[in-house]
């Protein structure tokens, strides 16, 4: 196995290294990838759309179609991992429960369970987690500022690096953040699995709506110019804002999935330990 | 851009990339491939490709590195390549 | 000669066809036998209503589909599907009722399964009968092929499953196998199916490939049992005899028969066979299965195997006869398909009535059986005659114009072959009647009272040896539409 | 708003799917039916769109209103017009065959296997309709993970595994697709489809074009399972549960298929690929490969549904021969077996699910009796087995027709032995399936009163499916000629002799 | 071997996402252990993100994102070759996003297979299927 993987491997790169001959010089600005359709962005992208950063602009309008694909991609594989991982019955399994004021741990055996909210005892993992105070105030100093620069990477995507997906994945990664730093049930706590799912399923859906929306106000799928005809936008604009709203949608999808996908693959499915 | 340090990243990244898939313990693998996928990221922002750095950064490095390590912790770390 | 548009032949085919759901449907036994004979009888009906015009040198015609330019499915009455038609259809109706005797008196399982795919086969071998191209044609073959396959190995038991197989592996094999390429070359070279009164081959095929197909094609019909291709027919002899009756001395033989004859006059046609000396070559291997299928049958001691390679090597005569190329010849071969039909299908019926009857399978237990049931023995006398070719029966008349039809095409070796033959098939048929009669009472397995089998079994077998003596005194109407199916 | 067919049929589906993933956490009862709405829409406006093609010709969609080649387009002409009715409706009567087997398997995440269901739809509609390279890539990814989802979902012990090799296996081939384009990118500078056709032909002898090419090539060979990268197909379909099997056996490599040839008719138009390399003896050489060894791996299985799997492999072989014949006949062939072997996949898999649905288990020995216990199924599977040997006047016979002129007319008889070779070796796996179903056990059939006689069909919601599409067979088979002449043959570009 | 280096110095970066293409490649096929082949799997998507990207790289260009004074109605003060091509980075975006779904599933996958066979090892998991 391990010779036929190196022969087909060594090929490959054999291939690919002899057609690298013909590759124009390596930054060489009259490529034909530079010269032919790439311009048309670069100059038009003012114009046509009002948004400087032509990543931006591409990503969401002009290839629009990929990127609602892309967020479909996500989701798909959010919906993946829930559908394999998942399961419903809980695990009859002891669990270890802390006193807080004494800091005694106690084991209750079988299927028997303390409330989850009650004041004397907290819930511990089963693998036991670190009581760490600082790591504990830092993260909670912390995750509100995550969220906001978030925020602030999905609204500045026009003018800067970024977009609804790095805002998205970063939104996601502040609780993830929480579920490290405290444990899993306190993140489910705050951001509960079934409002997870619509989420994800809720952000996907503005992305298409907005195209569907385009099609229903006479013009093409995910043609922005068409909200010209309900906001009070030139076409540009529209089109910046119809921009604007997928990143939104994108930036709530990639939230939720990445945040579904973590719980999942960390609890085995079970969402109730986890790392 | 300079290219000694384009040229220094790039073999960070192939030694990271090498170390990542030979090394004897799937959390060291993780944390090297975290590794591997900043420098990566480095090299695109060096290649003026600032949004697919970003992304890398916050994909590559950051969330698919947790799933990696939450991956592991809940099977094992041991391999035996 | 006009050609009328009528739907008469879709009907024909496709009566037994809905009979099918019919049969399935009903629960009760007479309802089912009801339907089957309703079948029958409106098929035989649709196929005489064309036989005037068809006599009067006028064709029928309809085309379901054109799938291709010259590959269609389109069914032609001429007078060679006429005769082939008329005799499967007439045949059905007295198998059926045989058929049923057969069947209560050893009351099967799965009758209604069993009539349901008699029926099916009946409407393929009609479809082969009245099919216009060789895509039609192949269709029915195969249609037909898988009908079988239930009544082959009716009896669902270890054996059956053996025949089955064998059955199949000969017959699918073979037409998937030769017939199937064989086709889509000729199609290919001629760019039609259509058979056509000179051949479609002729000028665009070298004498090695057309050599090659023609080989193919006797092969790849594997159901005419030309050797080395025979085996399948003995194994088949499992099924029970109605099957082995009508499938096996009429539909699948004969179709296999029939479709060599349609192949060689419609698509090869006489004048390439002629100009390669084809005609020759088709001659000897005919020749070898004839005298080969007898040797062994004169070997045999299970009444059915006799018969079934009797089958074998009278079916060569048929192919030796449209071989030889010569008028007489071929109008004998082409009327041998309706005498040795009636004369065949007789000696079948009277195996299973004694089996029936007697539950004897094995010709040495038959010494002095007609003692206990003469009438039967009696029609297995004519259908003797028939099959050897004696007077007065119908088989009189086919043997004579085959050896006209050595003469005529003056393959001297040929007529040696036939009249050895002859000899062969008296000596390993008339020791039976013989003996089944004139014997002491010392070695007479029976005792001396007349018990026939049931009613349904005899009356059939009857009826079939009065209509073989009948075609000796009436063979006309085969005769004619020969006639016309060779053109003069 | 027929003019926008072209994005309904891909979207509504997605919408809906994005729907019933919101309804499974509010309402399950809701997600079979509006899954079963989507789908019902977009085969409409398959249909829609098919007829729309046929009097006006070929139908172009820009989508965001952008003008290719700098926005993403669509292009539907006859061919994926074909090929999408195909998978609409598959992808249809298989939802409605299938809802009694989900609801039995998957209680609680029905609402999240119906999104991916009709996702793994979504994707295969969006392959098909697209004109642009990358856009294909992105729903080609959709197709894959969903699919990965959809087979992990069988039997905890062997379908993880299956799917995880697939999903290595499947990710070389993206990835070897991606860098294709990649290449194609480089040197053209365009992602559109019919653009990078125009402006290949300048530069067809440059290495970088034909590596492109030969990344494409494997990379979609890989993703359909041809021969020699056949290795994850037959696990990964075998594992899977029953109603995602009859969904992406007959499916995935079909349209896989479709890419291939579009590839070849509108990316890299023939002319390239028939006269400047010449690497079609080759290729279809290895179909011939493919054909036979999927066929004797077949003879060597004791699964029923492993058996099916490689009898797949074997039908791809019939298709990438049938276009690497380079002439119309064949091609003709293979586009109309795409049609053919999708439905007949169908129908086998369909009666498998069935079988499954009353039966433990799926291994030969499992079949006894089981003519008597499920005589209508098993007229199904007859039926399918039928169009896969190539008895007419079911379907299958004609497609084969075309594919064995077309090798005479070649001259490649090398491939019409192998055509009529693999068809003999189903004539003996249909029929060992069918006598141990039909004669076995041999005791029991003729004492009327046995355990094996009691009647066990499946429920008619699964007959009336299996029925239909058996019938479809039929009918297909018998207006196979019309198709090709209305519908294939005027597809055929002009470099094809 | 001038030539060499010189096309080695030209197409550098080329050749650099062709060693970690190889790389990912053998690790896919040749490493026994899953979640090694996954590692393996991700080299290579982003080897070929690499290559994408390299593809747009323009010397002397800036990041595709126009200066204010370009905005409006000032196209003449916007020069194509200022700016690096930014469609890559797009089609690279959908591709990263890709690779970290495919990455996702194929984590769970791997867990779900733990939880069967208690290891990650291929030959391993094999040799228990051939036990059964």
């Amino acid at each position: 196995m391990k010779r036929i993987g190196l022969l087909i491997v060594c090929l490959s790169g054999a291939l690919l290294l002899y057609a690298t001959q013909d590759f124009p010089r390596w930054g060489n600005p009259e490529s034909p990838a530079s010269t032919h359709v790439s311009p048309h962005y670069i100059l038009k992208t003012m114009e046509e759309t009002d948004v400087p950063n032509a990543v931006t602009s591409i990503l969401a309008d002009y290839r629009g179609y990929d990127t609602m694909f892309e967020t479909t991609v996500i989701f798909a594989a959010g919906m993946s991992c829930f559908i394999l991982l998942r399961v419903f019955k809980r695990k009859d399994e002891d669990r270890y429960y802390r006193h807080i004021s004494t800091g005694i741990t106690l084991r209750v055996k079988g299927e028997k369970a303390i409330p989850d909210r009650s004041n004397e005892f907290e819930r511990i993992d089963t693998m036991w987690t670190p009581y760490d105070l600082i790591i504990k105030t830092v993260s909670r100093f912390l995750v509100p500022f995550i969220q906001i620069f978030a925020l602030y990477v999905l609204a500045h995507g026009h003018e800067s690096p970024g977009g609804g997906f790095q805002g998205g994945v970063i939104f996601g990664a502040s609780f993830i953040v929480l579920a490290i730093a405290f444990d899993l049930r306190t993140a489910l706590r705050r951001f509960k699995e079934t409002i997870n799912g619509l989420l994800s399923a809720l952000g996907v859906f503005i992305y298409a709506g907005i195209g569907a929306l385009c099609l229903l106000l006479g013009g093409n799928f995910l043609d922005y110019k068409g909200l010209a005809v309900i906001f009070p936008f030139d076409q540009a604009e529209a089109r910046a804002y119809g921009i604007l709203g997928v990143e939104i949608g994108v930036f709530i999808a990639v939230m939720a999935v990445m945040v579904s996908i973590y719980v999942t693959i960390a609890s085995e499915g079970r969402h109730d330990e986890g790392l | 851009m300079i290219p000694q340090l384009d040229i220094f990243i790039l073999t960070l990244v192939i030694v990271c990339a090498i170390a990542a898939v030979s090394v004897k313990d799937l959390l060291g693998c993780a944390i090297l491939f975290g590794a591997y996928s900043f420098m990566m990221c480095l090299l695109w922002a060096i290649m003026g490709s600032v949004d697919v750095a970003f992304t890398e950064a916050s994909v590559g490095a950051g969330v698919s590195t947790v799933f990696f390590v939450a991956a592991v912790f809940r099977t094992t770390r041991r391999t035996k390549d | 000669m006009e050609v009328v548009h009528s739907i008469r032949p879709l009907l024909a085919v496709l009566v037994s066809l809905c009979a099918v759901p019919l049969i399935a449907s009903s629960r009760k036994a007479n309802i089912r036998e009801m339907w089957t004979f309703a079948a029958a009888i409106v098929k035989f009906l649709i196929v005489v209503s064309m036989l005037p015009a068809v006599l009067r040198g006028s064709q029928f015609s309809y085309t379901l589909f054109e799938f291709l330019p010259g590959a269609s499915i389109e069914f032609k009455v001429d007078a060679l599907g006429m005769l082939f038609a008329l005799v499967a259809s007439s045949l059905w109706i007295i198998t059926s009722a045989y058929s049923v005797g057969y069947m209560r008196g050893l009351n099967e399982h799965g009758q209604s399964r069993y009539f349901c795919f008699f029926a099916l086969a009946l409407s393929a071998t009609i479809g082969v009968a009245f099919s216009a191209n060789l895509l039609t044609l192949y269709l029915f073959y195969e249609m037909l092929s898988l009908a079988t396959y239930p009544l082959v190995t009716h009896h669902q038991d270890q054996e059956a499953r053996q025949s089955g197989r064998k059955y199949l592996t000969y017959i699918l094999g073979t037409s998937i196998g030769l017939v199937l390429p064989a086709m889509l070359i000729v199609y290919h070279l001629s760019g039609s199916l259509e058979f056509s009164a000179h051949g479609l081959l002729a000028g665009t095929s070298s004498k090695g490939l057309t050599t090659l197909l023609l080989l193919m094609f006797l092969f790849g019909f594997a159901k005419a049992a030309v050797m080395p291709f025979h085996a399948w027919l003995p194994a088949a002899m499992v099924a029970p005899t109605p099957v082995s009756a009508l499938l096996h001395a009429v539909a699948v033989v004969k179709v296999g028969v029939f479709s060599i004859v349609r192949v060689l006059t419609g698509i090869f046609g006489v004048e390439i066979l002629s100009s390669f000396h084809l005609g020759t070559v088709v001659c000897y291997i005919a020749a070898f299965t004839i005298l080969v299928g007898s040797l062994i049958a004169l070997s045999q001691d299970e009444l059915k195997r006799r018969l079934a390679f009797s089958t074998i090597s009278q079916l060569s005569y048929i192919v030796l006869g449209v071989a030889l190329l010569s008028p007489k010849g071929m109008e004998g071969g082409i009327v041998h398909i309706a005498m040795h039909a009636f004369g065949k299908i007789t000696l079948f019926f009277c195996a299973g009535a004694i089996f029936v009857g007697t539950g004897k399978k094995y010709i040495s237990e038959l010494v002095g059986i007609g003692r206990r049931m003469p009438i039967t023995m009696a029609a297995f006398f004519v259908g003797a005659l028939s099959v050897i070719g004696l007077p007065p029966t119908g088989g009189f008349f086919s043997k004579w114009y085959l050896v006209l039809g050595t003469l005529q095409a003056n393959q001297w070796p040929m007529l040696v072959v036939l009249l050895l033959s002859s000899l062969l098939n008296a000596a390993y048929f008339l020791p039976i009647v013989y003996r089944a009669f004139f014997c002491t009472d010392a070695e007479a397995l029976f005792e001396n009272k007349v018990q026939e089998g049931p009613f349904w079994c005899v009356a059939p077998l009857v009826l079939t040896a009065v209509l073989s003596l009948f075609l000796f005194f009436y063979p006309d109407i085969f005769f004619r539409l020969t006639e016309m199916a060779i053109g003069m | 708003m027929s003019q926008h067919y072209p994005v309904l049929l891909v979207t509504v589906p997605l919408l809906s799917a994005f729907i019933i993933s919101g309804l499974s956490w509010v309402k399950k009862s809701l997600c079979y039916p509006l899954a079963l709405l989507a789908l019902g829409t977009s085969v409409f406006c398959a249909i829609g769109l098919l007829l729309r093609v046929l009097d006006a010709g070929a139908v172009e969609y820009h989508l965001g209103g952008w003008v290719p080649p700098w926005g993403i387009a669509y292009r539907v002409d006859l061919l994926n017009g074909l090929v999408l009715v195909v998978v609409s409706s598959v992808a249809f009567v298989n939802l409605f065959a299938t809802h009694k087997t989900v609801q039995k398997d998957f209680p609680e995440k029905m609402g999240i296997f119906y999104t991916l269901y009709v996702l793994f739809a979504t994707g295969l509609m969006g392959i098909t309709v697209t004109g642009d390279v990358f856009n294909l890539y992105v729903l080609l990814e959709i197709a894959s993970l969903t699919a990965y989802a959809l087979i992990a979902l069988g039997k905890p012990d062997r379908a993880p595994l299956a799917s995880l090799n697939y999903v290595f296996i499947g990710t070389i081939g993206a990835c070897f697709y991606l860098l294709g384009i990649g290449y194609l990118y480089i040197m053209t500078g365009s992602l559109n489809m019919a653009d990078i056709a125009s402006l290949l032909p300048p530069i067809y002898h440059s290495k970088a074009v034909l590596v492109a090419f030969i990344f494409c090539m494997v990379g979609v060979l890989i993703k359909m399972g041809f021969f020699p990268l056949h290795v994850w197909l037959p696990n990964a379909y075998s594992c899977a549960p029953e109603p995602s099997s009859s969904l992406i056996a007959p499916l995935m490599t079909k349209v896989m298929v479709y890419v291939m040839i579009r590839l070849i008719f509108s990316v890299f138009l023939p002319d390239f690929s028939f006269h400047v390399l010449h690497i079609d003896h080759a290729l279809v050489w290895l179909a011939c490969l493919a054909i036979i060894m999927g066929s004797l791996l077949a003879l060597a299985q004791k699964n029923i549904k492993r058996t099916l799997t490689y009898i797949i492999v074997s039908e791809i072989g019939y298709m990438v021969g049938g276009v690497w014949l380079g002439n119309r006949l064949g091609m003709s062939g293979a586009i109309l077996h795409i049609l053919n072997d999708a439905i007949m996949t169908l129908c086998l898999f369909l009666a498998v699910g069935n079988i499954a649905y009353r039966l433990k288990g799926l291994e030969l020995q499992d079949l006894k009796g089981l003519f008597r216990k499920m005589p209508v199924t098993m007229a199904g599977f007859v039926a399918g087995g039928l169009s896969v040997i190539g008895i007419p006047p079911t379907c299958g016979f004609f497609s084969k027709w075309y594919l064995i002129s077309g090798a005479i007319q070649a001259g490649q008889y090398g491939f019409m032995a192998a055509l009529l070779f693999s068809s003999l070796v189903n004539v003996v796996l249909f029929f060992r399936i069918i006598e141990i179903a039909y004669f076995e056990p041999m005791e029991s059939l003729h004492g009327a009163a046995s355990g094996h006689g009691i009647r066990q069909e499946a429920p008619l919601s699964m007959l009336v499916p299996l029925l239909f599409v058996a019938i479809s067979l039929v009918v297909v088979g018998i207006y196979s000629g019309t198709i090709v002449n209305h519908l294939i043959i005027p597809v055929l570009p002009k470099g094809i002799g | 071997m001038e030539a060499l280096i010189h096309q080695i110095v030209a197409k550098y970066n080329y050749w650099l996402y062709i060693i970690l293409m190889m790389i990912g490649l053998y690790a896919m096929i040749a490493k026994n252990n899953l979640i090694k082949k996954l590692v393996g799997m991700n080299i290579f998507q982003t080897a070929i993100i690499l290559f994408y990207v390299s593809i747009g790289v323009k010397k002397g260009a800036t990041i595709p994102i126009l200066e204010e004074h370009g905005a409006g109605m000032g196209e003449h003060a916007v020069r194509v070759a200022d700016y690096i091509n930014p469609l890559p980075h797009v089609l690279m975006l959908t591709a990263i996003v890709v690779s970290v779904s495919t990455f996702g599933v194929a984590l769970a996958l791997a867990v779900k297979i733990y939880q069967q066979y208690k290891t990650l090892e291929e030959d391993e998991i094999l040799m228990r299927l051939r036990e059964k």
